[in-house]
Order: structure tokens, then C-alpha cells, then sequence
């Protein structure tokens, strides 16, 4: 089993904080939507950090499809083309005053021609919903229209792997359903993405799988079973998505994911009224 | 106080065209070994100037509520030093003179000598020479941002005076005017600017002291711009 | 931060939305520069006031910018020329034998009234000049065309992220500034409006956003690295079509105010 | 009926955008709790910025216990002793070194004797559940650490009103607990509270009364009405909170405002047979 990236007992933490991470493990498979989980300050942002290559571990080990990750320069340029990820602040990820301009910085450092970097530009903005924003200033753009276009920038890379953080915070709820389509255009378009976020309920929705930093420390599982984990929830200052709660309190043991499946559960299991369901 | 477009003539545009020159080519050759070297630093040169372009825009507290705002070069000549702000405060002009119609292309020149050499360089040598003597810290603030605000105030009526000597008593005389004239504002703008220096100072060495030990500050001179910077920055 | 049209902005979103954004900046710039070189050289009448008109022509009319955008843009300097030509006005010393007026060692005649007319008609027609640039040329656009001089590539990255942090910065200026408001740190309780608190306050501010700055700075550094930044901020060049017809109606008008001016002091 | 703050037919803008707000008219009684809801850019903040007196209306008025709100020095001085406001970001408004001095931010400029002042320090920390912190550096306060630090700021001035601008945005789950638990606290001790936010399960969980911005004017009223109104809500590019939407794709004629009411709904609703099991 060869992961798509993998981190291997990882130790990082910044200056101050030398151990944020402290013997984190954690496997992505090519093509999961993996949820990233855990309170302020715990440490998502750092693991982000490591598994993009831009945080390099006081020990532990990053693996790409099985090799250790090369901290050098050049190895790191090889892995940018493969990782990606974006910042949860807009701003602090778009340098450039003009948006075309802005998403090709990737695909030019490839050294790619100007021909090919122009359909890549314009191919990335169409997947995020924003290729009417090629020509207008960064500055004039909204919140959640720079959100769309700094995850643009790195989709120009065409990474196998995207890290997103925190891509819905802030947005509206139409915003939010909108970077949704487009992380389902992205799945679709055959990436795989890590989303670390603070909103249960989209994680369970969205996710296949979790990892909640907790205690310096990842576990890792599917995301229905780790959102159910009264334990891991209080620990990690999480809370149990309302579908979970719902059916945990109606006895009902079913983990609906969503608003559709809770609305499913409950006219299923309506009906039949006295039926076993509730009587457990 | 920018001189406005097209208001110099040709010849005395060229002429503080090829004054400002050299400084700005020392600063701008500087920038781009320092760079070269620390690529990041060029996002802590790009604060700094649109920091000094900003800075222009805040209004000083007065008794009267006239609308005066710092020029800021002071501050920029004791953390970044002269030759950097040579260079900087071309960027900003430019800006300036295309954001806010504030200043022109033609006389860019002229403002770049009053504005980006002048003030700062001049300010500094105060700082340093105050520093020198064994002043205290404050005291080489007030100076060096007040006498930069001067100084610059100074050069501009000096260079109004060669484009328009006064009809009856010539250049000295159009000077006098002109300084007569901008000292009502300036003066006491420049005193004010003194003051806040030392309040600005006095913030960030309660909240930002390791920032400023990085950036060379009351820790010695000497060393280039923003070297320093970059290495702090990692952990601001 | 979208739209921060604080008065830094109205020109450069008036740039940015302009109809001849599509046109190339070296087009732009040789009507921009031509028309200020002819305001600087041309005799003052009628070439001045020949360069005013071309240039609000071009502004208002084929640019198509707001006639408020335009008149709010020149306010500030229109304060600098009024100032200064009032004090090229006022001679001071003895008073020439020609002069119309004079009090004590003041006094106006036809030198300083000719010279004074002379600073204001320039600095109007070299100003609106320089305004055909600003109001159609967003700076990135100036930036990228500056590339093809050769100038170092570092400088030209430090004056793009300059222009970026611009409206990265302002906007945490305005929060920052209003946070304090909000607390009445403009507006203290004390004598003199609480002048003594209001000093300290506008430098805990400046040094506040100036800290700030830099943080957001060091994080667009960070967010730069994680998208493989190492040396240079290569981007996409943007295509513009060349329109000769453009060159041509702008070296026509130029050509004609000179005709206009030289055949004017002639006769 | 006087409010304790209204505003009446009120155009406000920014220099590029004039009208953001064209015509907005909402009361605020004391003693309410109102949620202010809208899109990314629908002029949220720039109607709390009008309410807080530090945007002047192109034209209508502010009223502050029937009395139009004078915009003169003075005029504001009195107004924010009244009417403070939070704005999202933590970062922009602490700009002490510490938070006991930046929470004294506000008062010192009341001009209070310094006992009073600390007196008030030390209470407002207390309500947001802050008082630990008091002796900390600004810059080494976690984000939520900040945001109730912020908040205590502006408790410090005694307002009547509070305006607090996405309080619980960026916070994680906790976070958001332990703040609703502060605003409850604040409540308690007679704040009036309007808070804008994009999380309409909380507005309909917290508030008594929403203000939906929508196409630069302000709808106002009970806030499970405004959640439910379907038009409405695809307008202000909002999303039906789950627990209406359950309700209603479950054809029940109620609106829960929280889990334990959905909750109670289902239980209640259930058949007989149903109901000791699942009561449980
Ligand atoms: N550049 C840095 N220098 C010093 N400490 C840092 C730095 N970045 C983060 N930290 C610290 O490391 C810890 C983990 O931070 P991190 O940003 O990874 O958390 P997070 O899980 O992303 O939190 P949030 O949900 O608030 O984004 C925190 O205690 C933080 O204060
Ligand atoms: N200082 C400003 N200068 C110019 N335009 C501004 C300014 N502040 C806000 N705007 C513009 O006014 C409109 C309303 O902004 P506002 O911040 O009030 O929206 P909001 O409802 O708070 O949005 P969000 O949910 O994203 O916080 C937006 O179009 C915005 O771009
Ligand atoms: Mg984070
Ligand atoms: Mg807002």
C-alpha cells in the first residue's frame, strides 16, 4: 500500500512551540476526501505546512508515493508540482494586483510555454467558477471571490494532492455551496483533496475520511465513526454533527451524513412508527 | 508637498533628474544585491514603501483639526537608512503622482531630491550625530523625523525659487516666499512629526522590540537596510 | 477589502474599469507623455490651454471616465498651483516701477502676474496630461510594459507587491482606525479634546498598523513559498492588440497643437 | 415605541460604492437579541459601522432613544459611552501590549479614574470568561483568545448596545460555545445584542429577531419567520437552517430552533409506540 502522500511519526512546531506535532501519522490515498479536524491552535495549519513541504520536520519522515520527501530545493520544486496547498487567507496568498496574472505565477515557474500556461489559467479559473474574474483587480475582488481565486492558483499546478485550509470559512452559505461545486469539480477532474475546517457538519457531509489533531497527535478514520466519538470530540473541542446527535437521540443507529439521508432516516423509519428502531 | 506637474521647465527638470540619480541608483543597486540574496526581503521593502505611501494619509491630532499627515520619511530613514529609502520613495512618488495626482512624471526628479534624499539623508546624519553626542534616544527621533520634514519642505521651496524668482527680489527672495509661505503648515507639521516619532518608537519597543533589534534599531548602525529583517520575519 | 475607495482608490478603480484598459501602455503612455512634453515646451498661449483641452478630451470623451473622478483627482493639486501661483503673484521687495499694486514690500505687476499665470496654465496642462495615464492604466499594466527596458526584474516585483500590500495594508489601516474610534480613541475625555491621549492613541495606531503590515507581509511570504516562490514573480504577460489609428490621432493632435501654438506666437 | 437604537430610511456607502445601504430602517429594542444576516458584501458591516456612528448616512438618521444621533465630536463621544461595536478581526483592534491595558483602551478615554477603570477591566474580562488572561501579551493569545479579549474591550465601555461583527467566525466549536456562553452572561447582565453572523443555525438558535440585508434594504422580524420565507432566503444568498428545513421536509407544521427541539419535535410527533423509546 503505497499512500499518495504520507506522513511518518512527524515532529514540527515553530519557534516558540517546537513541538505543535509530536509523532503524527497520517496516510492519504489517491482520490479520498480527507476532512482535517481539530480545535484552534492544535496544529492543522502546521501539519498542512509539512505535508506541502514548507515546514520541514524536526524528525519523522514525508513520503510521496513511498519515497521520502527531498528537502532540497529541487526536491521540493518536484513536490510542489504533486502538492499544493492553499492558505486560508486570500491575502496572504495572492501577491499579484491582476487575477490572470496571479494564477499563472505557478504554471510559469514550471517553465512551462506561455501558450500552455494560458489554457491552465484559464482551465483552473473555469473549475472554480471564477473565469470571469480573469481580468479584474485583485483588490476589487470580494472575499469569497479571492477564496475561488487563490484556490485557482493552485489548481494551475494541476497537483495530484490539494490542501485546502479552511476554504468555507467566512464565506456566505451560497459561497459556501459554490466552493462545494467546485471541490466536486476538482474530485471529479481526478484530485485528491485534504480540507481542514472547523464545520462539522461539512466535514461528514463532505469527507470520506478524518484525521483530528488532538493532543499533539492524529487519529485518523472514517468520518462517520471519528465524528461519533463523544471522547475524541470533547478532547479535540469538537462537537458532534447534528445528524449524529439527532439520530444518537432518537436511538436510532444510523449516522446520516446530511440534511437528505436525516429527512431519509426518519420518513424510513416513520412509517413502520413502533418499529424496532426506536426501541433499542 | 510635491511640486505639481508640469509646473518646473524643461532644463530644471533634467537637471534634478540628474541630481537624483545617483542616489537612487546607489539605493537601487543596493536593493537588488540585497534581494538577490534574501529574496524575501523584497515583500518587507514592498511594506515599508506602501507603509510610507499609506502614512500619508493619516491625520495628525491637532488642537485645530486642520488636515495634516506625516511624510514619514524620518521613520523610514532610521529603520531602512537612507540609500533604501532613495530608492523607496521613487516607488512612492510614482505612486503617488499616478494614485493621487499628488506630485508629476517631469518633476519627479525634483521630488525625488526633496522627498527621498534630502529629508532622509539629512535626518539621519542628525540622528546619528545626536547619537554621537551621547543624546538620548528620544531626542534623536524628534530630530531626525522633524529635520527630514524640514529638510524636504526646504529643498522644495528652494527648488520653486529657481523655476520662479520673484520679480523684484529674484531667487533669494521668491525662497524667502515660498518658505514664508509653506512654514505656515509645515513648521508646526514637522514639530508634530517629531513627537509622534517618539511616541511610534516608544510603541514599538514596548510591543515589537525584537522586530526592531532585527531591523539594526539602538543596536548599531551600519547595517544595510533590511538584512536583518528577513530573519525576524520568519517568527513575527 | 473589496472597492476601498477611500480617495487613495477613485483613480485607480476609474484605471482599471476603463474602455481603453485593452490598449497598449506604450500607446498610452506616448499620448500621456506627448501631451505633457507639449504642455512644457509649447508657448503657454495658446498651447497650454490647447494640452487641457486635448487631454479632458481623451479623459472624458474617448476614455470615457467620470467627470467627477476626474475633478476630484485634481482638487489636491489644483490647491498646490492655486497656492503657489498667489505667492509667484506677490513679488516681494521694492516695488518695480510697472507695478499695478503694491502694499509695503508686497506688490503685483505684469512680470509676476505673467509668471504666476505662466506656473498655473502649466501645472493645469501638465497635470490633466499626466491624468490620461492615470485614470485609463491600472500600475500593474505600467509595471509589466517597464519590463521591456530592462529594468531589474527585483525592482520592478518590489513596485508590484508594493502596489499589492497597498490595499492590504489600507484595509487594516481603516479597521484599525476605526477600532479606535469605536473606543473613542480619537475623541478622548480631557482638555484640549484629550489632546495628550489623542498623540499617544494615533501612535499606538500608526505603530498597530505598521505591525500588522508587517505580520500580513511575512504571511504572503509564507503563502508565496507554498506556491513554489523563489527568486522571481514570473507571470503571464497580457496580450493587447496595437491600433495604429490610436498612434496616429494622438501624434495628429499633438501635431496640430503645435501647429496651432508656433502659428499663434507668429502672427 | 422608542427604540433604543433605530435607523430610518438610511442611504450609506463607501466613496466607490455610495448606496450600499438605500433606504434601511430597523429598530432595535432593548433587551433583544438580533441576528444580522445577509451575503458576503450585502453591507452588514457597513450598517453596524452607520448604527456605531462611525459611518455617516448619506442621508436618513441614526436615533438613539428617539433622539437623532448628533454627529459632532461630542455628539459621538456620548453615543459610543451607549453603542459599541466588535469588528471581526481580533488583530486590528488590540493595540496594547497587554490585555488588561488594551481592555482599558476604552475607558481611559472616558477619562475614569484609574480604580474605576480597573474595576471595569477586571468585570468586563470576567463576563467573557477572560480573566485569566488578563496579564498576557495581546500577541500570544490563541484566536478565540483573542476575539473574547476584543469583545471585553468593548464590554469595558458598559454599552447598552453591543454591535458584535461575526463573533464566532474562524473559532472552533468550543470556541463558539464559550462565546455564546459570554453573550448569554452579557445578556444577563441587560446588554442588548446584535450580532452579524453567517451561521443561521446559531441566528435561529441565539436570536429573538433577525435584520436580513438584502439588495441594499433590511428586512427585520422574528427570526424563525425570516429563516423560513424560501424567497428570502435564496435572495440574500442565505440556506434554510437545518432544523426548519427538517421540519418542513418532514411536513410538520413547526419551527425547532435548535437540537433539543428537533429533537423534542420528532419525540412528540412520533406514534405512541414509538415515543418511550426514543425518549430515552
Ligand atoms: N509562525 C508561527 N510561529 C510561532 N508559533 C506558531 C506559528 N504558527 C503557528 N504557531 C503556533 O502553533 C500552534 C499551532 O498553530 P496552527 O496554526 O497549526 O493551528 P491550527 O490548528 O491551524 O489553528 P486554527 O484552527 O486556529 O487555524 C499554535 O499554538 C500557534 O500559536
Ligand atoms: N471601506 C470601504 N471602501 C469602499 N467600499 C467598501 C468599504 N467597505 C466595504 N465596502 C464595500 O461595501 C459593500 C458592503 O461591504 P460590507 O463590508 O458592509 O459587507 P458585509 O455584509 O459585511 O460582507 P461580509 O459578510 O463579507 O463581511 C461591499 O461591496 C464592499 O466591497
Ligand atoms: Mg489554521
Ligand atoms: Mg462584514
Amino acid at each position: 500500500m503505497t499512500a499518495l502522500l504520507q506522513a511518518d511519526h512527524v515532529v514540527a512546531g515553530h519557534p516558540g512551540r517546537p513541538r505543535v506535532l509530536d509523532g503524527v501519522t497520517l496516510h492519504i490515498e489517491r482520490g479520498t476526501r480527507l476532512a482535517l479536524l481539530g480545535a484552534n491552535g492544535s496544529g492543522k495549519t502546521t501539519l498542512m505546512s509539512v505535508l506541502a513541504g514548507s515546514l520541514e520536520p524536526a524528525s519523522g519522515r514525508v513520503l510521496r508515493e513511498g519515497e521520502p520527501l527531498d528537502w532540497s530545493r529541487k526536491g521540493l520544486r518536484e513536490h510542489r508540482r504533486h502538492v499544493q496547498m492553499v492558505l486560508q487567507d486570500p491575502d496572504a496568498q495572492l501577491f499579484s494586483a491582476d487575477v490572470a496574472q496571479d494564477v499563472s505565477f505557478g504554471p510559469m515557474n514550471l517553465g512551462l510555454p506561455v501558450d500552455e500556461v494560458r489554457e491552465r489559467v484559464d482551465q483552473s479559473l473555469r473549475l472554480l467558477g471564477a473565469d470571469h474574474l480573469a481580468e479584474r483587480a485583485t483588490h476589487h475582488l470580494s472575499y469569497g471571490e479571492r477564496k475561488r481565486v487563490a484556490t485557482a492558483g493552485a489548481v494551475a499546478m494541476r497537483p495530484d494532492l490539494l490542501l485546502l485550509d479552511e476554504p468555507t470559512a467566512g464565506l456566505d452559505p451560497a459561497g459556501v455551496r459554490q466552493m462545494r461545486e467546485a471541490l466536486d469539480r476538482l474530485t471529479a477532474a481526478g484530485a485528491t483533496i485534504l480540507m481542514a475546517t472547523h464545520d462539522v457538519a461539512l466535514a461528514l457531509d463532505w469527507a470520506d475520511e478524518a484525521a483530528v489533531v488532538c493532543d499533539a497527535a492524529v487519529r485518523q478514520g472514517p468520518v462517520d465513526e471519528l465524528l461519533a466519538d463523544s471522547g475524541l470530540i470533547a478532547r479535540a473541542h469538537l462537537e458532534k454533527p447534528w445528524t449524529l446527535a439527532l439520530a444518537a437521540a432518537l436511538g436510532l443507529d444510523r449516522r446520516p451524513r446530511n440534511l437528505e439521508q436525516a429527512i431519509a432516516m426518519l420518513t424510513d423509519e416513520r412509517p413502520a412508527g413502533a418499529h424496532d428502531g426506536a426501541a433499542r | 508637498m510635491h511640486i505639481a506637474e508640469g509646473v518646473l521647465p524643461p532644463a530644471q527638470c533634467a537637471i534634478w533628474y540628474a541630481a537624483a540619480a545617483p542616489f537612487v541608483i546607489h539605493g537601487a543597486v543596493k536593493v537588488v544585491k540585497e534581494v538577490r540574496e534574501h529574496p524575501e526581503n523584497k515583500l518587507l521593502l514592498a511594506t515599508a514603501g506602501a507603509c510610507t505611501f499609506l502614512l500619508s494619509s493619516i491625520k495628525l491630532p491637532s488642537v485645530t483639526g486642520s488636515s495634516s499627515h506625516p511624510t514619514g520619511t524620518g521613520v523610514g530613514a532610521i529603520l531602512f537608512k537612507p540609500p533604501v529609502m532613495a530608492f523607496m520613495g521613487v516607488i512612492v512618488l510614482v505612486f503617488q503622482a499616478l494614485l493621487l495626482a499628488h506630485g508629476g512624471i517631469t518633476t519627479l526628479g525634483a521630488n525625488t531630491f526633496s522627498m527621498a534624499i534630502a529629508g532622509p539623508w539629512i535626518g539621519y546624519w542628525v540622528y546619528l550625530l545626536t547619537k554621537r553626542l551621547h543624546g538620548p534616544n528620544a531626542l534623536a527621533i524628534f530630530l531626525c523625523m522633524a529635520i527630514s520634514d524640514l529638510a524636504t519642505y526646504c529643498v522644495t521651496s528652494f527648488q520653486l525659487a529657481f523655476a520662479f524668482p520673484d520679480a523684484s527680489s529674484g531667487v533669494v527672495g521668491a525662497a524667502l516666499k515660498f518658505l514664508g509661505i509653506f512654514a505656515v503648515s509645515q513648521v508646526p507639521l514637522s514639530i508634530m512629526e517629531g513627537f509622534l516619532g517618539i511616541l511610534l518608537f516608544r510603541f514599538l519597543v514596548r510591543v515589537a522590540a525584537p522586530q526592531l533589534a532585527g531591523l539594526g534599531f539602538d543596536i548599531g548602525a551600519g547595517r544595510a537596510g533590511a538584512a536583518a529583517v528577513a530573519k525576524e520575519d520568519s517568527h513575527v | 477589502m473589496n472597492n476601498h475607495s477611500h480617495h487613495i482608490n477613485a483613480l485607480d478603480d476609474a484605471a482599471w474599469d476603463s474602455p481603453w484598459r485593452r490598449r497598449r501602455v506604450g500607446e498610452k503612455v506616448l499620448c500621456s507623455m506627448g501631451l505633457v512634453l507639449t504642455a512644457l515646451l509649447a508657448p503657454v498661449w495658446p498651447g497650454t490651454v490647447l494640452v487641457s483641452v486635448a487631454a479632458v478630451a481623451f479623459i472624458l470623451g474617448s476614455a470615457r471616465i467620470r467627470l467627477h473622478v476626474l475633478a476630484e483627482a485634481m482638487s489636491a493639486p489644483l490647491v498646490f498651483l492655486v497656492l503657489g501661483g498667489v505667492s509667484v503673484l506677490l513679488a516681494v521687495g521694492r516695488t518695480p516701477t510697472d507695478a499695478w499694486w503694491s502694499l509695503g514690500a508686497l506688490s503685483i505687476g505684469p512680470t509676476s502676474s505673467v509668471q504666476a499665470l505662466r506656473l498655473f496654465l502649466h501645472g493645469m496642462s501638465g497635470t490633466l496630461s499626466v491624468m490620461v495615464l492615470a485614470t485609463t492604466t491600472p500600475m500593474v499594466d505600467l509595471l509589466t510594459w517597464l519590463r521591456r527596458f530592462h529594468v531589474p526584474e527585483p525592482l520592478l516585483e518590489i513596485a508590484n507587491l508594493t502596489y499589492r500590500l497597498l490595499f492590504v495594508i489600507l484595509d487594516t489601516m481603516l479597521t484599525v482606525m476605526e477600532a479606535q474610534r469605536c473606543r473613542l480613541g480619537d475623541n478622548p475625555v480631557g482638555p484640549m479634546h484629550g489632546l495628550r491621549r489623542r498623540w499617544d492613541n494615533t501612535a499606538a495606531a500608526i505603530g498597530a498598523i505598521g505591525i500588522l503590515a508587517w505580520e500580513r507581509a511575512g504571511r504572503l511570504n509564507e503563502g508565496m513559498s507554498h506556491r513554489g516562490f523563489e527568486t522571481t514573480l514570473a507571470t503571464l504577460p497580457v496580450r493587447r492588440r496595437a491600433s495604429p489609428r490610436f498612434i496616429v490621432i494622438t501624434l495628429a493632435v499633438i501635431a496640430a497643437i503645435w501647429a496651432l501654438s508656433l502659428g499663434g506666437t507668429a502672427s
